[in-house]
């Protein structure tokens, strides 16, 4: 069976170059950065090589504006807590998008629990950042923005530069989560005027365990794991050595590559939507138009009458690896914030389906995908109440609304007793 | 990848992957079609009485693995059983035929046991004299 | 030129069946744990088996009480700050030993600027926690003891199943920082009672970039990273599958050759403490002597009249890898608080090196490492001042004292002025 | 490992293997000792003085690689100056010969410039008449 990875946005593959600068990291170069001697001096030059791999990519400044964590989430968590603990006296308020990941989100819940206030500010139905939301929110307390440059789950790149000039005239400093695009879009800094950075090189051919944040030199943060002084005192703990060259590494080919990979996947990105609107009837695209308002490599759609979890689990059958906003592959069975954020239609939340593009996709694995799915779609429907219910009039389709029928939303709720979340 | 590795065990995956009595049944004796408000899942089991007895079922479900699973075990296990024993029909019986689910699934064989039930009380509505019988029964009126 | 690491409380190499454990999960199975298909579920998989290497190391009942972090460093900031805040409507308090790692020391700072209290509590001179002074320490209003199992430093074995009764008995739970004992001790968190117990495989033989937190299942604790629901909710963020898998493979070999490492570090322990004290006048050993009450990988010297540094890198010249924990290594130019702690000299303190052995070690590496030392302590004593004052009775030995002179402490207070810390 | 990596640069780690003057000074005109209350380092240098010049010093150093560095850099740089010029002498000289010193290890430089300057100071307090030409700079009585 063929396989087909459409999942580059969970993890991607150590690229063997990578892997190779990694190895002797282990069992020869083990040595603890703290240590003054031969194994650790070593190791310390290794970090700084790989600090300046990373602030190239994005275009910091110098390499000691480069912190490194153990992933994404804890990059976000130390920007945002960081950042709070750090500037109490300034004021208690924080403002970011209502489409941030939950590492955003969910540091925001804890610290709203110690008294913070936070605005979150609403995005369009293709999930851009409302700017004029945006100022308004700012508050002479607020002593941060977070605003992420690309959306994890849909795709949609935000209108950086002008979140950042709205930053630098109300003097707040932004955070932008980049996660979802480092290494898939040019990233600068000094550009945005950004405060601080993060992205995690697991999502562009590095290997897991190390995050990255970037952070100017004017902004102001604590550390949030507390311990020894590594990391400038901002993140205690023995390094991840062999992560960290590897991050180096896939950082420096990520720069390199960049508009290689992306001039590989854009294509099959089109092909990809443009054969799933032709093959699967009532099927949606969440998110801006494949364009310069998508990054290049994400697809979510939307297939009605159908939920997530069957179409993930039948394409993973065949061969095709895809993730799922929806409730029924969430552990906590809610469906993703946004997906709600954007003002997705309940039913199609639960039809929800990502795919993410890398570089080794090809034109026939998009091919295979497409005539598989459209097999999965409808071999679903038949077994779907829903799809009974519409063909029969009962409730209507959300994406083409034929007047006849009511809503699945009301069908659901009538159903259920209570409305779905 | 050699080996295949799933979400569910085999048994919910086999009867997920090919569910049975699957479809829906033309002259139902009942209908029952229920949703799970905290999912969004919606399960439709239609049944088939005859002599007191659950002769056929069927099952249309809009939800995930686990759900379809459930409504196509649960199909399974009540054929042939009275309507009494039918409305003691506990989802844990789901559970176990199905080798177990996941505890964040445990709702989805719920749903097919309150689907099933809303069949029942369908059937029982449109047969008061059968409902004379089954009223010794306190589920149905819950 | 002769290479001897003794260093290895600081990290180890991995070994290379760890190495060849994890090596697949870098390029081939490199899904993200929260993934349901294939990629997804064959990674789930290989943690599953990893928790059960943990919990078997420690003697945990199951391994859903095994939860990962990303080094010991993040594991003690769990315990403590996930049970303070998980605990909060008990009490605000907390009980340390005062010899804990800073990973535990600062959490605790941090907390107290949150409102918290802590009471630190004392130890011997040899680094023995006083029992009577802990038991007096819980009040109804403390929510967490904890007390490590090794020093880091000067190696003390804590009587852990006393301190283990007097938290049962004051119904308190009980974290205990195994960093510096697992793979060298045993450990059995039944025994102890622990709630929580943490490690990290890099000080066994494993990679860096994972840390452990056993929780026994009645402890309360949240999250302190924020963000996805991994790891049952108390971890976010995309688990490092290949050090989780390596790390395991290194647990269980760990409890393979626990007894079999011990047998060889032990004689070269004593074979070197023993070197040292008949070729070096004016040394002194930290901590318990070798024996029951130390751990078998750990000296902690103190050599009288030199300071630390010039030591450790006079040995790195001699291709010998040591630490320190004198002022003049620490980036914060204090001593190692645990050295306070035991109420060691200023002196002594300043001077201070710390040797740990591992498993490659041999008896002719102790040899040269005797030899080398004495010409470093002799070289090093020959420029220095305090030496010479020695020699002309003007201060006093401290590990040997004549009886003539002032003390060093005071002597150095006399020339910068103020006395040292 | 074929390549030595060092945690000082080249010129810091030659000193420090092989100090310059280390020793004391027979028959000095000056001895200075001070000490850092930051980290506990001692340093102690002696000088000979010769027609008003500096014609040798020695230094004994208790602390780090970078502190016996500093001293022993200092007494090679101060060699041959008149005292006036001595006493203007500042850390950053040494500093800078050295190539750069870690920030954390600045105060190492510092305290050699201390030590010089007691040592002028104890060669000033021994003559008296040496100290009434010094008087013109403040830095004796600071
Ligand atoms: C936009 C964004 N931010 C943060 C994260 C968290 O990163 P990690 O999984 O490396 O912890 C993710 C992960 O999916 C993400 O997509
Ligand atoms: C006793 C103890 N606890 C915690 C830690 C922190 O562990 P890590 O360096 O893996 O973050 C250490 C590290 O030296 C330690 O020795």
């Amino acid at each position: 069976m063929r396989q087909v990875f459409l999942d580059h946005q969970s993890s991607t593959p150590v690229l063997p170059e990578v892997f190779d600068a990694m190895r002797p990291y282990f069992t020869e170069y083990f040595g603890n950065a703290s240590s003054l001697h031969q194994h650790g001096l070593r190791v310390r030059d290794a970090l700084k090589r790989a600090r300046q791999q990373m602030a190239a990519l994005i275009g910091a400044e110098s390499e000691e504006e480069i912190y490194f964590t153990s992933d994404g989430t804890e990059s976000s968590n130390l920007a945002i807590k960081g950042a709070a603990y750090a500037n109490e006296r300034k004021g208690k308020h924080l403002v970011i998008s209502a489409t941030e990941h939950p590492s955003v989100m969910n540091s925001l819940e804890f610290l709203e629990k110690q008294g913070w206030t936070c605005t979150r500010v609403g995005v369009t139905p293709q999930g851009m950042i409302r700017l004029d939301e945006l100022e308004a929110a700012i508050t002479p307390q607020t002593v941060l923005v977070a605003v992420h440059h690309v959306n994890h789950d849909i795709g949609t790149i935000q209108p950086m530069r002008e979140v950042g000039q709205i930053c630098a005239t109300k003097n707040v400093p932004l955070y932008v989560d980049c996660e979802a695009s480092a290494g898939w879009l040019p990233i600068d800094v000094k550009e945005w005027g950004a405060a601080m950075v993060s992205f995690s090189p697991h999502r562009f051919y590095g290997p897991k365990g190390v995050g990255v944040l970037y952070r100017n030199r004017k902004a102001r943060i604590v550390s949030v794991i507390h311990g020894g002084v590594q990391e400038g005192g901002r993140r205690a703990g023995t390094e991840n050595i062999p992560a960290i060259v590897g991050g180096g590494v896939a950082a420096e080919i990520a720069q390199e590559r960049l508009s290689q990979r992306v001039t590989h996947v854009a294509p099959l990105q089109k092909r990809l939507w443009e054969g799933l609107k032709l093959n699967v009837p009532y099927i949606q695209l969440n998110g801006p138009e494949p364009g310069p308002d998508r990054v290049a490599t994400n697809l979510n759609l939307s297939t009605e009458f159908i939920e997530g979890e069957g179409q993930l689990l039948l394409c993973d059958m065949n061969g095709i690896a895809v993730a799922s906003g929806s409730s029924c592959v969430s552990k906590s069975l809610k469906i993703s914030h946004v997906l709600g954020a954007i003002g997705l239609d309940h039913a199609l939340a639960q039809g929800n389906i990502i795919m993410t593009l890398g570089e080794a996709n090809t034109e026939a694995d998009i091919d295979y995908v497409v005539e598989t799915f459209a097999k999965i779609a409808s071999k679903l429907r038949g077994m779907s109440p829903m799809w009974d219910e519409f063909e029969h009039g009962v409730i209507d389709s959300v994406i083409a609304p034929t007047g006849r029928g009511k809503s699945f939303s009301q069908h659901a709720a009538e159903v259920s007793g209570k409305p779905a979340h | 990848m050699s080996e295949t590795y799933t979400l569910y065990n085999s048994t919910v995956m086999e009867h997920f992957m090919n569910p049975r009595n699957m479809g829906d049944l033309k002259d139902a004796d009942g209908v029952g079609e229920v949703g799970a408000a905290a999912c969004g899942d919606i399960m439709k089991i239609s049944i088939k009485i005859k002599d007191g007895r659950i002769e056929d079922a069927r099952f249309k479900t809009f939800g995930c693995g686990s759900a379809i699973a459930s409504s196509s075990m649960a199909t399974e296990l009540i054929k042939g059983r009275t309507i009494d024993e039918a409305m003691s029909f506990s989802n844990q019986e789901v559970v176990d035929a199905l080798g177990g689910l996941p505890p964040v699934k445990i709702h989805c064989s719920v749903l097919a046991e309150e689907a099933l039930k809303a069949a029942l009380e369908d059937y029982v509505k449109r047969n008061p004299s059968a409902a004379a019988k089954a009223a010794t029964t306190d589920s149905v009126a819950a």
